[in-house]
């Protein structure tokens, strides 16, 4: 799955959209194809999107019996008692809920594992240059989260090695009420914070003596090429959401 | 006092000139700086030495004009230090400083040594070759696509090494760039640079502790409580024995080796300085029985 | 405390596809009241070896003995409590784990955790201060205000405060300059002889290792190659050119003189025990 | 020689950072649930009370943005951007620039807070149907209580440590 990281972020947008219009059993049935080629393509173990979904489970099967419980009146009626009823269209409307649901997660999956996250990063600045022309400043921005991912991992090292270091020191993390909790990571957070206030100021001093004056004027080193592939697969999904609307119940 | 290039008579004007700099943080009484004058010649290898605090750092801040000093004057490459000027004179330095994570600004290797040919709007055309040269002047072109956190201390410094090659700048300041690396990792840049220097005609100015470091230098400066106090050769620094560790570098083993045989009433002559010289005096002294 | 090691393994994520050995069959036995180095490259598995000691990471396979305490793969963090108290650690850049308002409050933080009363950990914070070489006029200071030297000080006094028995130092001295360098030492060494703490410290400084350790333990790869008394490690210096491992200079020197018909009683590993068998050989008159 | 629109931007990238790494790496479970709470909040509060907007909006918006992606919910990014966003935003704008006592930062806090689970409650609804919107409150309640702990406690050592935050 070699797409331009524009193309999926904006296909998961436009995505989530075709999740919410769908609502006949034949525009699932477009949308599920959809979602298993693109799976399919993409040649991943169906174990990584079964782990995906683990988390979520009780979620699922909460909102799935609510949505059931409270069944709108239609169809018809398996059970009812005061205010709670069990029906048809009820049983159908958790039913597409749960749909969603894992449509949604394998999507995700499916774009974690396949894209790396500074390329979405420089996806969404590139789709956000149109923004330039109401003053937002997009190349600003694109540095800023690049920065921010290439300073996630060092963050990550030192807290382990101040955690590391009050534990030595005594302190129980992850022991006692949420109070306790809260209170027992003020010896961690505070020398991560000071320690991020000086590397800010330490890098802002390091970029300016590379020649960095504002993001504007500047070339670009990394830059992203939309293909035929990129185009065809936008083509699928413009005819599937033709068909969804086809098919959805007006 | 004499300099090996005015030996060789091909003295040239000087790349960096400094007079009566004198600088104050806003929240200090005590100036950071105060009356420092010296100058720099083309292709020279300054080293300048003091204990932390002493104000080192501060002053190579000052020469890339990244300190606002109020007092004196900062000259380099013929171009006087102003607000106006900073980028020119910023065009001409490539710095590298102590901690190797707080200035890698790229997500990779590659998107960093291209960070300051982006920011000279460079075309990528020309960028492309740039990058993979200058990574492969530093040795680190099979890590192009790495992400820093893969990388070692002394493979950062060598990444920000080659972001210098990449613009080509005249002057290289080292400012303690060395000192949170292992001693596998420091030997291997102190080399670079020394390749650095010869192959592109580098001037270098290395803020430092390092014995080594030092001992590589034309002429050392000693900086102590932000005043000039020593500017002399590395043979005449380290001909002070015990006093170095009050300058902020270490005492050479030599030095070590005599104050040693001087306390069990051996006395080495005053000016045997290197190793080699110590061992001849040592062997002749010995076989003489 | 003696330490014994028997065939400690650690991986990392052990069981996941990302599982990642970083010590295999680690087994010494370092004697109480030691002053140990740990010698070895950047990734050789130091820093996770003597994160062992005090149970941050605890063996995948094997079992560790301090004193009476034993840490095997099953060991609970509860167990661990009275362990961490006598064994202190002091992380490289250890600066970074100030937190409190003020440095005696951060010296006194330790030992609130391992139940000694606030009122008596703010006494013993002073004292502490004062060990490591601190005027106890900074007490009141935030630890934030001082220069990184002091600011390792007070983390090392933090620790100390703990009053543990051993004592395991990651390259105290990183980033220091020399004679902050030196002061470091001599505060470890004087704290192992005058108080009876065991040391165990990770360098990479060779003088340091040739001035002050006792023994010596060189890792390679997250293996123990080698386990010895100083003088029997620098004794080969063949065997540490195949490692990459510097000789301290003094050794050098010494190795250069036998070279030319200079022969040395016992192989000198500090300018001053090379002084002194130069003078012992030096010519009368 | 000033160049503090830099300065600004590299703090703000720098507190993205450390949000995203705090988020992914420390996990607390929230007793008798499977929920857990994330110290998202404290990141994006902190840098919201100390340093104002932009880099109350910046951290929200980024941090949101990061850490969906990065710890596999990419479909929610942009929810996240927003909602995010938003509420750093509000919590930046609502706190006086001079006083950062609990006082003056309870309400920008709760008010921070209210669109946080009204807006994960919204768009969750929007994707799923209200019952699971419905039930995302308790969980964002936890989330957002526990961050204005933190944060609060935290606020109150960083500006005597760095009288220059204020």
């Amino acid at each position: 799955h070699r797409l331009d990281p524009r193309a999926k972020l904006l296909l998961s947008f436009f995505y989530i959209v075709l999740v919410f219009m769908a609502n006949s059993l034949w525009s699932y049935v477009i949308l599920v194809a959809m979602t298993l080629g693109a799976i399919l393509a993409s040649k991943i173990n169906l174990g990584f999107f079964l782990k995906g979904i683990r988390p979520l489970l009780w979620l699922i099967i909460f909102t799935v019996i609510v949505q059931m419980l409270f069944s709108p009146v239609g169809g018809h009626t398996y059970f009812h008692w005061a205010f709670l009823r069990i029906t048809t269209l009820g049983i159908i409307t958790a039913g597409i809920i749960a749909v969603r649901f894992l449509l949604i997660i394998m999507t995700s999956t499916l774009l974690t594992l396949t894209t790396q996250p500074l390329d979405i990063a420089t996806g969404l600045a590139s789709l956000m240059k149109p923004l330039r022309w109401v003053k937002v400043p997009v190349d600003t921005l694109a540095m800023m989260l690049s920065i921010a991912l290439r300073f996630v991992p060092t963050l990550m090292d030192e807290a382990v090695k101040i955690m590391n270091a009050q534990r030595a020191r005594g302190v129980d993390f992850g022991e006692g009420n949420l109070f306790k909790q809260a209170h027992s990571l003020i010896p961690l957070m505070i020398p991560l914070f000071m320690s991020a206030f000086n590397r800010a100021e330490d890098l802002s001093i390091a970029m300016e003596a590379r020649g960095y004056q504002d993001s504007e004027h500047r070339s670009q080193y990394r830059i992203l090429t939309w293909h035929r592939r990129d185009t065809i697969t936008w083509l699928i999904f413009a005819i599937g959401f033709a068909a969804i609307l086809v098919f959805r119940r007006w | 006092m004499t300099f090996k290039l005015e030996e060789r008579g091909r003295r040239m004007d000087n790349i960096i000139e400094v007079k009566q700099l004198t600088y104050r943080y806003s929240d200090q009484e005590r100036p950071a700086l105060s009356d420092i004058n010296f100058t720099v010649q083309p292709g020279e290898w300054l080293a300048i030495v003091g204990h932390n605090g002493s104000g080192k750092s501060t002053l190579a801040k000052c020469l890339d004009g990244l300190l606002p000093f109020s007092e004196g004057t900062v000259t380099v490459g013929g171009t006087t230090l102003t607000e106006e000027t900073v980028w020119t004179v910023r065009e001409q330095i490539g710095m590298i400083f102590q901690n190797p994570d707080n200035q890698f600004v790229g997500a990779t290797v590659e998107d960093d040594v291209a960070f300051g040919l982006e920011n000279r709007q460079v075309p990528r055309d020309e960028m492309i070759p740039r990058v993979q040269a200058a990574l492969d002047e530093v040795g680190m072109a099979d890590f192009a696509q790495r992400q820093p956190s893969s990388l070692s201390g002394g493979q950062k410094q060598r990444v920000a090494l080659a972001g210098i090659v990449a613009i080509t700048p005249d002057i290289l300041i080292l400012d303690e760039a060395t000192s949170m690396l292992d001693p596998l990792g420091r030997t291997a840049m102190l080399k670079l640079v020394r390749q650095l220097r010869h192959d592109q005609d580098l001037t270098v100015i290395s803020i430092t502790h390092d014995i080594n470091e030092a001992a590589g230098a034309d002429r050392i400066l000693v900086i102590d409580d932000g005043k000039l106090v020593e500017e002399a050769s590395p043979q005449e620094i380290f001909s002070k024995g015990d006093q170095l560790i009050a300058l902020g570098l270490d005492i050479p083993f030599v030095a070590k080796l005599k104050a040693a045989l001087k306390t069990r009433g051996i006395v080495p002559p005053a000016d045997y300085q290197t190793t080699t010289e110590m061992e001849d005096w040592l062997w002749r002294s010995l076989s003489n029985t | 405390m003696a330490i014994t090691f028997e065939h400690v393994d650690f991986t990392y994520q052990a069981g996941t596809p990302m599982a990642n050995p970083a010590l295999t069959d680690i087994s010494f036995s370092a004697p109480d009241n030691c002053f140990l180095a740990i010698i070895g490259h950047t990734g050789s598995g130091k820093s996770t070896l003597i994160q062992q000691i005090n149970a941050l990471l605890k063996p995948t396979a094997g079992q560790i003995k301090i004193d009476d305490f034993t840490i095997t793969p099953k060991t609970t963090n509860a167990d661990l409590k009275p362990l961490r108290r006598h064994v202190g650690m002091v992380f490289q850049f250890p600066e970074s784990q100030l937190f409190a308002e003020t440095v005696r409050q951060d010296i006194a933080f330790g030992p609130q955790n391992f139940g000694m009363s606030e009122d008596d950990a703010l006494v013993l914070a002073d004292k502490m201060l004062e060990d490591v070489g601190l005027s106890t006029v900074y007490a009141d200071r935030s630890p934030f205000e001082l220069s990184g030297g002091q600011m390792r000080r007070v983390a090392i006094a933090g620790v100390l405060a703990m009053q543990p028995k051993v004592l395991i130092l990651d390259e105290p001295t990183a980033g220091l300059d020399p004679q902050g360098r030196q002061e470091m030492m001599s505060l470890f060494e004087r704290l192992h002889r005058e108080q009876g703490l065991s040391i165990i410290l990770v360098t990479h400084q060779m003088e340091d290792v040739a001035q002050y350790a006792e023994e010596v333990a060189v890792m390679r790869q997250g293996r123990l190659v080698k386990y010895g008394a100083t003088r029997e490690i620098f004794a080969d210096p063949q065997w540490l050119t195949e490692n990459q491992l510097a000789e301290p200079i003094a050794a050098q020197f010494a190795q250069n003189l036998s070279r030319r018909g200079i022969t040395w009683s016992a192989w000198p590993l500090t300018a001053e025990e090379l002084a002194d068998q130069l003078a012992s050989q030096w010519p009368k008159g | 020689m000033k160049h503090d629109a830099l300065k600004t931007n590299t703090l703000a990238a720098v507190m993205i950072a450390l949000t995203v790494a705090l988020s992914l790496l420390v996990r607390i479970p929230i007793a008798g649930t499977n929920g857990f709470v994330t110290l998202c909040e404290v990141g994006i509060y902190t840098s919201a009370i100390l340093f104002g907007n932009p880099v109350g909006v910046m951290v929200g918006a980024g941090s949101g943005f990061l850490i969906d992606i990065l710890a596999g919910y990419p479909v929610w990014c942009l929810f996240s951007l927003v909602i995010h966003g938003t509420q750093g935003f509000a919590v930046a704008y609502l706190t006086p620039e001079n006083d950062k006592s609990l006082k003056a930062t309870i309400f920008p806090l709760i008010v921070g807070s209210a669109i946080m689970v009204v807006g994960y409650c919204l768009a969750t609804a929007f994707l799923y149907g209200w019952p699971a919107g419905i039930a995302s409150i308790t969980s964002n309640l936890f989330q957002v209580g526990f961050g204005m702990v933190v944060a609060v406690l935290l606020v109150k050592s960083l500006v005597k440590f760095k009288p220059s935050l204020t």
